[in-house]
């Protein structure tokens, strides 16, 4: 004997405590069984794609930091590739390095956030953000320390980064990465991979397989939860990260649990690579001397690096003019949600905001 | 120090039991010539009184509480500002919520709507009134105190139903049905619990049962340890506090069935919450901890005030775990209260009703048989857990938990996902099945 | 320790793969891409996905470009097990773009064509439920154009005046509809 | 303690709230504000059992009934497919009027015809141990007879409802 109940429409968002953002599901539901998903973006769009057509190549960058403003510096990177490759710039060595530092430091901030969110979406009340926002403080000291700003950084630059790092940088990353956060992500092992209600809530919520995630274009780990092992900063490495020793974490069935171990996971390795880069910091210019309003040549280039949320690619093209005729960003946020609705329908309401908390997006990104 | 004890229990003012208090106002009236029922009318008002003190003082200082504690767990301070430790903030939270303005949906059911807010607050107060305070301090002595104290609890769920059913709004509704499925669910262990404890103690008068634990020196808990951790879970979903927060559950139904409120009915809600905690906590504390009896403390320290410690001792409890714990999904917690909670409480009604058996049907004195029935009722309490964890617990499909690592990328090469049908050409003739694999 | 980094597979490379089982579909090919034609678009699209050396499972992005005498879709292919990387572009009419949809090959098109049709206006023909992504539906014209700005009362580059602005173009989901004008 | 006319006007003020609810929970067209008016009226039962002093019956009232079967009302509404907010005309009105008379008239006439006596007894010191032993020495039979009746219901509950190999939850 089934009861019979009537379908209702939820809208999940666009004022949600937990759709991190102006993000809205509208949500068919059974009882507290999802039926169906309908995604509605845009409430952020800014039309950053086509403001950026009339503006130079410099002055883009301060767009790729509020796309994803949780990431700053790997959008920033990610951005200043793609117009390098195009123009053809080299960067000098100690820029190389000082790259991977900051985008390193910028995925602990990124993970920080998306692990103690995820939490904080299956329910705990505030405690893990705390947690992790207390981590996350450390490292934005460390950018505002640098280039005088936390969230928003507009640090790199095409030829290099913005400035030179101070003196009392290195002290404090030294202490940061070799006292401070070991010490943190063994607090959050202790206190979330074991913890039992996680395990109940996160097992086997929002699951996606191998063949799904390749399908989908998932990236990042969303992609490695599904058991794949790939990162783009050993596939295509960029940067120098071929120099670094680190290992990828892949995990086993691609449910949300698994994305909230590899990410903290992830924040490890990335203490390894940071570790190694501080010593193989050389010395010399930060920056190569390019143009402000460079002119690449006309021809386009599509670069990608691995951000926090997965693979962020800038696809420029050029005509040659001071400004890129196209700038299209592929934002890894709106390609992972291509499968929410294959990740929800069937599960319970609560399993969807799980679910949600666990692909990570960033509204922001989402909508550029 | 016997000196002092003369000097305070021989006036009216004795500090120690406030009910001396009472009989000298009422000895005045009758004194005074004043009829039967105005000293009826005055002690019951000398006593609503001092509940209703006490529960507006709770209400600010629980705030207060909680967000510092709780401030303190997650590394950060808490209020601090307003006033000396931040204690006026919970007032200026008031006064906030006071002036501001009181929403109503338009479609909302204007009558439930209104009411909710103020039959939630009864419960709790209510159930406050029962409670021994003192050796004589207890304002309605019920003889079946501990089944009003459930049908209290029971009628507060039923104001959150309505509340959430007359917001009209679904997340409300939400909220409501899922209040009414848990209220099921956790009335039954909560019930069975404090039947163990009615057992064990042979009355259902909370005063007696603070005597009893008086009599035979032992603090309830110590024999009842189950029945403790029974009541405390069962007591936190009626609660609505985290682990057990589904019927506001902030990050799913934001905010459930007070969704819609604002203001003062808000506010109401908010307070009428933390009422509900304290009570429960005071029910814990007398039917548990002993009450206002602690060994000999009681005569030094004034009965009522270790009460309000031992109140705030288990409000600490809940406040920890509500700083602690994530939340359960409303199947899991229903199924924590069928599969684990219920059995383990009949259970334990079985061991305690065996107990008392032999304790009266053989004669023993107390003094022996009581450190063996802690003992074995403790040891009786980690095996059942252990061995229903052990064997009737959820069993999660156990892969490693730590992910793999990988030196170097690998990706197997894995089949399609989406399979194109083969017959597909171009535009306008692309494939309408979608032919997923 | 240095890995192979990802390969950039040449044009000529890919368009010979995609000639072994579409013959005519491609169009052009250059060193680094490789045109197709529209018409035979998806079935090469399912060539490059299934063929076991060019193994393209994996739908980078999906791009759009105002070429001003047409407009091209760009999609950008990886093979993750083989690891190497190659793009394609697929050519349409400047006025009326008009692209098939591989939403039936991809999960990961879905969104990304809604965005494309949204800011460049190209229709994915086969896609169900292709509506616009970040604009509100009635939006008018696609502000990726190059002509956007031309749309609308013979604006010209240069926003003077928010499109919502516009009389008789009351749209958005969240605005009381305008009885007479139009909207 | 309490004086005899407060308690007679306690209970002339009890029983008309009680019959007022009673009537608007036939009254109003709203399902759920007729359940919630019959838990006014339960309540006020409960308050009528105080009144006589039966304080064990009158706090069991407020748990099962205002507690429980009030919760399982409104389960029962609301998965009731069709129970709107307004509840809609049906064609049962008629013969619900029927049926309700005859049963008033039933209680009526038994109420008439009782020979209502005055116990010759003060009441119970302790009403709830009082009940117990009721239960368990004289009325042992009934008792069980009527836990065995529950516990078929349950069990027929729980078979009609069970799905079969449903691994839903």
């Amino acid at each position: 004997m089934t009861i019979k109940s009537d379908l209702i429409e939820v809208n999940i968002g666009p004022q949600h405590p937990s759709t991190h953002g102006v993000f809205r599901m509208v949500a068919l539901i059974d009882g507290e069984r999802i039926v169906d998903v309908k995604m509605v973006v845009g409430y952020l769009h800014r039309s950053m794609e086509k403001l950026a057509e009339e503006r130079t190549y410099t002055q883009n960058i301060p767009f790729t930091d509020r796309m994803d403003y949780l990431a700053a510096m790997t959008s920033n990177l990610g951005y200043c590739l793609s117009v390098e490759k195009l123009a053809g710039i080299d960067v000098p060595e100690r820029a190389q390095v000082l790259r991977v530092i900051f985008a390193e430091l910028q995925r602990i901030a990124s993970h920080c956030m998306a692990t103690g969110a995820f939490i904080n979406d299956c329910g705990a009340w505030q405690t893990p953000v705390m947690y992790t926002f207390r981590d996350r403080e450390k490292v934005l000291d460390l950018f505002e320390m640098t280039c005088g700003a936390r969230i928003t950084t507009n640090y790199m630059r095409i030829g290099g980064v913005a400035f030179d790092i101070p003196d009392e940088f290195l002290p404090a990353l030294d202490k940061l990465v070799n006292d401070d956060l070991p010490y943190r992500f063994e607090e959050y092992d202790r206190l979330l991979v074991g913890n039992e209600i996680i395990l109940m809530r996160a097992r086997d919520v929002g699951v996606v397989t191998p063949e799904m995630a390749i399908n989908a274009s998932l990236s990042g780990p969303m992609l490695r939860s599904a058991g794949i092992a790939w990162d783009l900063r050993k596939a295509d490495p960029y940067c120098g990260y071929d120099q670094y020793e680190f290992d990828i974490p892949v995990g086993y069935n691609g449910d949300a649990y698994d994305r909230m171990v590899l990410r903290i996971e992830e924040m490890k390795q990335s203490l390894r690579i940071i570790r190694q880069a501080m010593h193989a910091l050389p010395s010399g210019p930060h920056k190569t001397e390019v143009p402000l309003a460079i002119r690449p040549p006309a021809g386009e280039a599509y670069s990608r690096i691995e951000s926090p949320k997965g693979e962020i690619g800038f696809y420029v093209v050029s005509d040659g003019g001071a400004a890129p005729y196209r700038w299209h960003v592929r934002a890894p946020s709106l390609i992972n949600l291509s499968v929410l609705k294959e990740m929800t329908v069937g599960q319970t309401i609560a399993d969807a905001i799980v679910t949600l908390g666990s692909i990570d997006i960033n509204v922001g990104e989402v909508d550029r | 120090m016997s000196a002092l004890l003369t000097i305070i229990s021989r006036n009216w003012y004795d500090i120690r039991d406030l009910s001396n208090l009472s009989n000298a106002i009422l000895e005045r009236i009758r004194d005074a010539g004043g009829p039967g029922w105005l000293v009826y009318v005055v002690s019951a008002l000398l006593g609503a009184g001092g509940i209703v003190a006490f529960i507006g003082g709770a209400a600010i200082i629980n705030i207060w509480i909680e967000r510092r504690v709780v401030g303190r767990m997650q590394s950060r301070l808490g209020p601090n500002r307003l006033g000396p430790f931040g204690l006026l903030q919970p007032i200026a939270d008031a006064i906030k919520l006071m002036q501001k303005e009181v929403l109503q949906p338009r479609v909302a059911d204007a009558l439930v709507f209104s009411v909710a807010p103020i039959a939630f607050t009864v419960p709790g107060i209510v159930v406050l009134a029962v409670l021994p305070w003192g050796r004589n301090m207890t304002l309605a002595d019920l003889d079946v105190g501990v089944v009003f104290i459930l049908a209290m609890s029971s009628l507060a769920a039923l104001a959150v139903f309505t509340g959430g059913y007359g917001s009209n709004n679904k997340y409300a509704l939400f909220g409501a049905m899922r209040v009414i499925a848990m209220l099921v669910t956790y009335e039954i262990p909560s019930v069975l619990a404090l039947l163990g404890l009615v057992l064990f103690t042979g009355t259902m008068n909370l005063a007696s049962i603070v005597l009893f634990q008086e009599k035979y020196w032992l603090p309830l808990v110590l024999v009842q340890p189950l029945p403790f951790l029974i009541y405390f879970i069962s007591s936190s979903a009626e609660l609505n506090r985290t682990p057990a927060d589904l019927a506001e559950a902030e990050s799913e139904i934001a905010g459930g069935y007070h969704v819609e409120y604002s203001g003062m009915k808000f506010g109401l809600f908010y307070a009428a919450e933390l009422i509900n905690c304290v009570a429960i906590s005071a029910i814990m504390a007398t039917v548990f901890l002993g009450g206002w009896w602690t060994y000999k403390l009681d005569e030094i320290v004034p009965g009522w005030m270790l009460f309000i410690g031992k109140i705030y001792a288990v409000y600490f409890l809940f406040v920890w775990t509500r700083g602690t714990l994530p939340r359960f999904r409303i199947d899991q917690l229903l199924a924590f209260a069928w599969k684990w909670m219920t059995p383990m409480a009949f259970i334990n009604i079985v061991v305690v009703a065996a107990e008392v058996l032999i304790w009266t049907e053989t004669g023993w004195s107390a003094g022996l048989l009581l450190p063996v029935y802690v003992a074995v009722n403790g040891a009786f309490a980690v095996a059942l857990i252990v061995g229903w964890v052990r064997f009737m617990g959820p069993k999660f499909s156990r892969f490693p938990d730590r992910p793999r690592f990988y030196s170097g990328i690998d990706v197997p090469s894995l089949p399609a996902y989406r399979q194109p049908a083969p017959e597909a050409t171009g535009i306008g003739t692309a494939p309408s099945s979608t032919g997923v694999a | 320790m240095p890995y192979p980094a990802t390969v950039t597979l040449p044009g000529t490379f890919v368009a010979e793969r995609i000639r072994a089982r579409v013959p005519d579909g491609v169009r052009e090919v250059t060193d680094g891409w490789v045109v197709l034609e529209p018409a035979r678009a998806y079935d090469a699209m399912a060539a490059l996905r299934d063929d076991d050396e060019l193994d393209g499972k994996y739908l980078v992005q999906l791009c759009s470009v105002d070429r001003i005498t047409h407009i091209e879709v760009v999609y950008h292919f990886s093979s993750l097990a083989q690891n190497h990387i190659f793009e394609i572009k697929v050519p349409a009419d400047h006025e009326a773009p008009e692209v098939p949809s591989i939403t039936k090959l991809w999960i990961g098109a879905t969104l990304q064509e809604r965005e494309v049709y949204d800011l460049m206006g190209v229709r994915f023909t086969g896609h169900e439920g292709l509506s616009r992504l970040f604009l509100w539906d009635k939006f008018p014209g696609h502000p990726l154009r190059k002509d956007f700005m031309a749309l609308p009362g013979g604006q010209k580059s240069g926003l003077s005046q928010f499109p919502k602005q516009v009389p008789g173009q009351t749209g958005g989901e969240f605005r009381p509809r305008m009885p007479g004008t139009g909207a | 303690m309490i004086d005899q006319t407060a308690v007679v006007v306690a209970f002339y003020v009890i029983a008309a709230s009680t019959v007022a609810c009673a009537l608007m929970v036939a009254a109003v067209r709203n399902l759920v504000h007729a359940v919630l008016f019959l838990v006014l009226t339960f309540v006020g039962v409960a308050g009528i059992y105080v009144v006589l002093s039966a304080d064990f019956v009158a706090v069991a009232q407020v748990l099962i009934y205002a507690g429980a079967i009030s919760v399982l009302l409104t389960f029962a509404i609301m998965l009731t497919p069709g129970a709107d907010r307004r509840n809609s005309e049906t064609v049962y009105q008629g013969p619900a009027f029927v049926l309700a008379g005859l049963l008033l008239a039933v209680i009526v006439f038994v109420v008439y015809d009782t020979d209502w006596r005055i116990a010759g007894r003060g009441e119970f010191a302790v009403t709830a141990a009082e009940l117990g032993r009721a239960f368990f020495k004289p009325y042992i039979v009934p008792f069980e007879v009527a836990s065995v009746l529950l516990v078929a219901a349950m069990v027929g509950a729980i078979v009609l409802t069970r799905e079969e190999a449903d691994d839903a939850f």
